[in-house]
């Protein structure tokens, strides 16, 4: 039998994976990846504890958590396709028009 | 009927404003001008009538308007106290306001934004009304705060000045810190009292303790000091003269600046349980009375003059205050708006008959040219210097009497000395501007005229008002005036006392007209008998003049210290090299010039270096902190990361630490 | 494990607000799409003539006290989500309005700026009644990725297409925290709705679960440190989007955020005062030392919206039902001198293409109209008496003081002083400066009325606050077992004199 | 037989996640977060979750994933010389630290929630779909419908955002 404790460690170490993804990659799609991965940190320790405790709830939350990574993922790779458009980048690192 | 008339004072004015404000534009200056004082002259009517009531009845009453915030324990009706300090000050308030709005007429005639101008000074009317008349600390503080922001209106009204711009942002900003003080001791008041009724609280006064009563007068002196520009938060009163001269004499003279005093007074049942705040109060007082009194010693321009004057007597009604005369300080603030009103109304005439010129080496001999604004000049500058038996006398030696018969023989040597100085500056105006040879430039002199009736009539009432209006508080301290007031300004447990036999009191007449008498002798001497003698005096000490000139460079030291290095894009080496490196050796350069001000100067720098300092460091701060926004994404995000690990040691910790609740784990 | 759901139509009408919503923004889509030759400008009536239907209707659920609770407690009407659905609505009605003369600027997609305007409003509206951690996240992400679009709108232009990336990488990276925390949470309580977590005994990983819930919140609201999106968006994004990201989703967190602190954590005040005291002075303090050296109009109300948010959360740290209160009445007074401060921006920024301050030199001579509302607006946002602002923020004091907080009383105060500062750069720009440009400004009809209501508004929540404080203190009567210990009974009256 | 599958299946999660992070060619990024997701998919299983199973791999794997593939593929990314951030290290060390103590302290955590009425032999008796499919047709009703509309608005700000407009487009909005 896996304990719970063993399903909470994989999905920090996954959760931490793509924070420190968001923090030190340059191409903002790569950031959107990490982005997936914490959001899939959080459904592992949905369906984990719903498994555990005994109760639906944990699954449909992931189920949503799914459903709205589809929704954003399509409007975010949109605002990348039109900030590409204007830069031919796809660079973090020059967004910085707007600062202080 | 009573309420209604109450009510009818701050709303009248209140309806030229919003008329004005909203369809000025669609009808003539001659509508404007006449909305203005007409309702300003029914205030004054109004305030008459309610006088004349309390008078009779001797009952204080209070008007409740509506209930203006309610919520929670916090209940605070737009409610008016009318007692006999409030039917004081709304006389002062509104009679002098409505004489200066009449002479605004004629002042402001032709000038760009004659309506915005009077819906600025009906605004500013109501404001010093709700101050004046609030029954609560929150009215009290609609008012302050009002008259604060009609202050910078009015400043900043010729806005084609840069200096303008900047006395305007001045006056409010440091306004601003003292009303910062001012809203603390508010709500100090409301923690203590669980409400804001001057009434209420008064009555429960005697619960509080030694230490929050000081605490809470204080910072009520905080905002006063901010509000009646004394030492240290004086020096926005002489930049407002920018301002057109009725405003300055009506804001800057005659009321605004003596809401300090006011609040204090109103408040005394608080003053008078910590001795504390009362000694600083007299001897902040003491202290601006002599200072600004030697900066107006050498001033230029006429209005600066009267404007260091000004805050030289508002030291004195502090003073009054710190040392319990309560109604000495309200009696020299009713006698001061008079003549100063007066003063500074004539000098606008003169002004306006020397087509806007201000520097008074620049005028001499005008006493044939404009008669009536000489005779009515003289009459104030008679009145201020304190000789009998004119308004400024009865006051001003009141307050002196009362120091001395007090035992407080060091502020009323810095009383007399003011005194001295007072008229010795006064009467130096009065002979460079209206006697001797006429140095005006030949284009200004051929248009020299005298002001309309418009200007002159209300001067006159003016001038008659300085005359008398000492005579209410004849004789010291149990005239009339002192019975009317009495029930106000003693409280509940003691009493004024009038110890000082009939003998003590004509001696003190007697010094006091006498200094008033030597200042202007010195004065008629030096630029009347040998004109050339004031130049040689200056040249002989250079130093002290200059600095005097430069109002002991307190002015140059606030740039220096704060504006200067804020303009820059200073790193805190820079920083440091400007301020300490610098300012050392700046410092002993000036110290060494200044000779006699020099203690002066540096208590000046210790206070002004703090304020600056701190302003200074806002601004290394905003140009520091905005690098946080460094543009970049990634940065954001770990901000976001670490503020979050901060936050959750911050409770873990401060759980783990704490007793009661303990954070399960495994 | 058996099929219980039963919804009657009583139960549905708890709903009508955003079902009348819901129908009328596909209205607006079908109108857009079926009639292509209709003028845009219509869709924007058309729009706003929805949503005053849903504002008649909030109001007659307040009128006449309509609560309940839907889908097993998930979804609850009660006067506080009435309120701020009220809230939520006026300013989408008046960022409509604001936004007419804008959208004439876009080359394409006029129609869809409404309709992405009325779908996040709904998830505002949704987000006000949320109940549960499961709503929390989804409509929060609703509500939320309409304005990634909304900020990216300007497809040709470099900043708002950074401003949208900025903000929506950040949003998601927040969205990702927010699941992890609700997963956190669930997992140690086993439960999803507010009202049933609060039995839970305080554990490390609720402790954490509640922070990156709150971080989302935070970030939501735009809380130092969680505001770094703030300024940037503001700046970038066109300027009715930036008006309506600076009040609704303010609004409809704060609704979130009392619900949490208040029910779920209201047996662990203790322990989050301190969050909140440590949120409030650093908003305040960073937003208003940092908005003094800003040039763009448009970041300098981001900070300033950073430092009233710091001003907001005193309410909440007082964890009271007058802080409660106080908030509520606070962003009322916060979306009208707001609203009106945008809405000034924006009239401006069509006429003379520039939010610099710079620009905004004889503001005055040009359109005193425009100068006089913008003084009302800023001087209404430092808190000057009479006007809304100043009672604002005196309620928010008096309700952290009732509670002892004093620091958070100095360093409010110490801040106003310096938020004087900065909004009178832009006072001495308008008032006293001269124009470089002398022309006079002409202001179109629907930007009028919008900047009239903000200023009937700021002056009548000023003057005459009474009926919106009881409104304020009604909506929060869930909360009376926060209520203060009664005050003292007050002595009597007595006069100094004579009576 | 579950402990080998849960170890290999979080190990090869473990490492996919890290290399998307760390790969240098996006494209290479985007497979390995597709391993990441199918091996989730995994644990969903080993947790009777066999309808997230299903949805992981069809929506997450099948359709997010692709969409991430199809626009990598569409701006045609070169791969970059300097594909981390300037000075990534320390934040590399400063997030790993701090995520390393969240980890430890999230595991000091008992997770004892209160037990909810779906056990597993329930759960297991009509299948995790049915009681999936029970729960989010009667409570959870709301949120449901609300992803619906969140779905529709999505897809209409993605094409106001990335759709090229065409003539007609600019002709309408003229008006």
């Amino acid at each position: 039998m896996v304990p719970l404790s063993a399903y909470v460690a994989v999905s920090a170490v996954l959760f931490a994976t793509g924070l420190i993804g968001v923090l030190i990659r340059r191409n903002f799609i790569i950031v959107l990846m990490a982005v997936e991965i914490m959001l899939n940190a959080a459904n592992i320790n949905l369906v984990a504890f719903s498994y555990y405790l005994e109760s639906m709830a944990g699954q449909i939350v992931a189920l949503f958590v799914i459903a709205i990574a589809a929704g954003e993922a399509a409007v975010g790779l949109a605002i990348i396709i039109v900030v590409f458009r204007g830069r031919l980048s796809t660079n973090v690192d020059e967004l910085n028009l707007l600062k202080w | 009927m009573f309420e209604l008339l109450v009510i009818l004072i701050p709303v009248l004015p209140l309806a030229a404003v919003l008329l004005n404000g909203l369809l000025g534009s669609r009808y003539s200056h001659d509508i404007a001008h006449r909305l203005g004082w007409g309702s300003v002259g029914l205030s004054f009517l109004c305030a008459v009538g309610i006088f004349v009531e309390t008078l009779r009845t001797g009952v204080a009453r209070e008007v409740v308007a509506y209930r203006w915030i309610f919520g929670g324990d916090l209940t605070v009706n737009l409610a008016f106290l009318v007692d006999p300090l409030t039917c004081i000050m709304m006389l002062v308030v509104t009679g002098v306001g409505f004489l200066i709005h009449l002479y605004s007429v004629g002042y402001m005639h032709g000038e760009e934004g004659f309506t915005r101008f009077f819906t600025y000074m009906n605004l500013f009317m109501v404001s010093m009304l709700l101050l004046v008349m609030g029954s609560n600390y929150l009215v009290l503080f609609i008012g302050w705060e009002g008259v604060g922001l009609c202050s910078y209106l009015l400043i900043g009204y010729y806005y084609d000045r840069v200096s303008a711009a900047k006395a305007a942002t001045k006056a409010f900003v440091v306004n601003r810190i003292g009303d910062a003080g001012f809203l603390l001791a508010i709500f100090l008041i409301f923690v203590n009292f669980k409400t804001l009724d001057y009434t209420q609280v008064f009555a429960q006064a005697s619960q509080l303790s030694t230490g929050m009563a000081t605490a809470i007068a204080l910072c009520l002196l905080i905002g006063a000091v901010g509000k009646s520009a004394q030492i240290p938060l004086y020096t926005w009163l002489p930049d407002a003269m920018e301002g057109p001269t009725p405003v300055s004499a009506l804001i800057h003279a005659a009321t605004m600046v003596t809401a300090g005093v006011y609040m204090i007074v109103r408040n005394h049942v608080l003053y008078d349980m910590a001795p504390v705040a009362l000694t600083t109060v007299a001897w902040v007082g003491g202290l601006t009375a002599l200072f600004a009194a030697t900066i107006g010693l050498v001033q230029t321009d006429i209005k600066r003059v009267l404007a260091y004057s000004t805050v030289s007597q508002l030291g004195y009604m502090f003073l009054a205050c710190g040392i319990g005369a309560y109604t000495a300080a309200i009696f020299h603030l009713m006698t001061h708006a008079f003549f100063k009103a007066l003063l500074f109304l004539s000098a606008g005439s003169v002004i306006h008959a020397l087509s806007g010129e201000q520097d008074i080496r620049n005028m001499g001999g005008l006493r044939s040219k404009i008669p009536w604004t000489h005779a009515l000049f003289l009459v104030g500058t008679l009145a201020i210097a304190g000789i009998f038996p004119l308004a400024g006398f009865w006051s001003k030696d009141e307050i002196m009497a009362h120091a001395f018969t007090h035992g407080q023989y060091v502020l009323y040597a810095m009383a007399a000395i003011g005194a001295f100085l007072t008229a010795f500056y006064m009467f130096r105006l009065t002979y460079l501007t209206f006697y001797g040879r006429s140095r005006l430039d030949h284009h200004v002199a051929e248009h020299v005229h005298e002001s309309p009736a418009v200007m002159i009539g209300p001067l006159v009432v003016l001038a008659v008002l300085s005359v008398i209006g000492g005579f209410p508080g004849v004789p010291p301290e149990s005239g009339w005036f002192h019975h009317f007031l009495h029930p106000v300004t003693v409280a509940a447990g003691g009493g004024e006392e009038h110890g000082a036999g009939f003998g003590l009191v004509a001696t003190l007449m007697v010094v006091a007209t006498a200094i008033a008498l030597l200042g202007w002798g010195l004065a008629h001497y030096l630029y009347s008998v040998r004109t050339e003698a004031a130049d040689n005096l200056a040249a002989r000490a250079p130093g002290a003049y200059r600095t005097l000139l430069n109002k002991y460079y307190v002015d140059e030291l606030y740039d220096f210290l704060f504006v200067e290095p804020a303009k820059r894009l200073g790193v805190v080496w820079d920083w440091f090299d400007r301020t300490v490196i610098d300012g050392i050796v700046l410092g002993v350069g000036r110290l060494t010039q200044s000779g006699s001000a020099g203690s002066t100067w540096i208590e000046k720098h210790a206070i002004y270096g703090l304020i600056n300092v701190v302003g200074y460091a806002n601004h290394l701060a905003a140009r520091s902190w905005r690098r946080l926004q460094s543009g970049k994404v990634h940065h954001y995000a770990a901000i976001i990361v670490a503020g979050l690990f901060i936050l959750v040691h911050l409770i873990l910790v401060w759980w783990s630490g704490s007793s009661g609740i303990g954070v399960a784990s495994r | 494990m058996t099929f219980n759901l039963t919804l009657s139509g009583s139960d549905l009408l708890l709903m009508l607000p955003e079902l009348l919503l819901t129908v009328w923004l596909c209205v607006v889509l079908i109108v857009d799409f079926a009639m292509p030759r209709l003028p845009k400008d219509r869709l924007a009536y058309l729009s706003v003539g929805g949503l005053a239907a849903v504002l008649l209707n909030l109001i007659w659920f307040d009128r006449a006290d309509v609560t309940g609770t839907l889908f097993a407690n998930m979804f609850v009407v009660d006067r506080l989500a009435v309120f701020f659905k009220i809230m939520i609505v006026a300013a989408t009605i008046l960022v409509v309005l604001i936004s007419v003369d804008y959208v004439r600027k876009f080359r394409f997609f006029k129609g869809e700026y409404y309709f992405l305007v009325l779908m996040s409003a709904l998830g505002m509206m949704f987000m006000a009644s949320a109940n549960d951690l499961l709503s929390v996240f989804i409509t929060l992400e609703f509500s939320t990725f309409g304005f990634y679009v909304l900020v990216a709108y300007l497809r040709d232009d470099v900043a708002s297409n950074e401003a949208g990336l900025k903000f929506f990488i950040l949003g998601v990276f927040v969205a990702g925290v927010l699941a992890y925390g609700i997963s956190l949470v669930f997992g140690e309580t086993g439960k999803l709705v507010f009202s049933d977590i609060a039995a839970a005994q305080p554990t490390t990983g609720l402790v954490i679960g509640f922070l990156l819930i709150f971080a989302a919140l935070g970030f939501k609201i735009g809380a130092v440190p969680f505001h770094s999106w703030i300024p940037d968006t503001y700046h970038g994004a066109p300027t009715p989007v930036t008006a309506f990201l600076s009040i609704a989703p303010k609004g409809a967190a704060f609704a979130i955020l009392l619900r949490m602190f208040m029910v779920s954590l209201a047996t662990l005040k203790p322990a989050w005062v301190l969050l909140l005291v440590g949120a409030s002075i650093l908003s305040m303090t960073y937003g208003n030392i940092v908005a003094i050296a800003q040039k763009n109009i448009k970041r300098l109300l981001a900070y300033s919206g950073i430092a009233q948010i710091g001003n907001i959360l005193i309410g909440l740290a007082a964890g009271t039902k007058m802080g409660g209160d106080a908030i509520l009445f606070y962003l009322l007074t916060y979306l009208f001198a707001n609203l009106g401060a945008f809405a000034v921006v924006i009239a401006v920024g069509n006429l003379i293409q520039s939010d610099e301050i710079e620009d905004y030199s004889g503001l005055n001579r040009r359109s005193p109209f425009l100068a006089m509302a913008m003084l009302v607006f800023l001087l209404s946002l430092a808190g000057v008496p009479p006007l809304a602002g100043f009672i604002g923020k005196l309620y928010i004091f008096v309700a952290a003081i009732n509670e002892g907080l004093y620091t958070l009383l100095i360093v409010g105060l110490i801040n106003i002083v310096i938020s004087m500062y900065y909004y009178l750069i832009v006072v001495k720009k308008m008032y006293i400066n001269e124009p470089i440009d002398p022309s006079p400004l002409y202001v179109s009809a629907p930007m009028k009325a919008v900047i009239y209501v903000g200023l009937a508004g700021t002056l009548i929540l000023g003057v005459y606050p009474r009926p919106f404080i009881d409104w304020a203190v009604s909506a929060t009567l869930m909360f009376s077992q926060f209520a203060a210990p009664a005050a003292s009974a007050v002595p009597p009256a007595v006069l100094p004199f004579g009576g | 037989m579950v402990p080998f599958f849960f170890v290999y299946f979080s190990l090869v999660s473990i490492v996919a996640g890290v290399l998307t992070i760390a790969f240098r060619n996006p494209v290479h990024c985007g497979l390995a977060l597709l391993t990441l997701l199918l091996h989730v998919a995994g644990l969903f299983v080993l947790l009777n979750a066999e309808f997230l199973f299903a949805v992981q791999i069809i929506v997450y794997a099948g359709a997010i994933l692709v969409l991430y593939l199809f626009v990598l593929m569409l701006l045609n990314l070169k791969t970059e010389e300097r594909y981390l951030h300037a000075r990534y290290a320390v934040i590399l060390f400063a997030a790993a630290g701090i995520c390393g103590e969240l980890l430890l302290l999230v595991l000091r955590s008992p997770f004892g929630g209160l037990k909810g009425d779906a056990p597993a032999e329930a759960v297991l008796k009509d299948g995790a779909s049915y009681a999936i499919g029970i729960k989010m047709f009667s409570d959870y009703l709301l949120p449901f419908e609300i992803v619906g509309v969140f779905l529709l608005g999505a897809i209409i700000g993605a094409i106001v955002l990335a759709k090229t407009p065409t003539t007609v487009d600019i002709e309408q909005s003229d008006r």
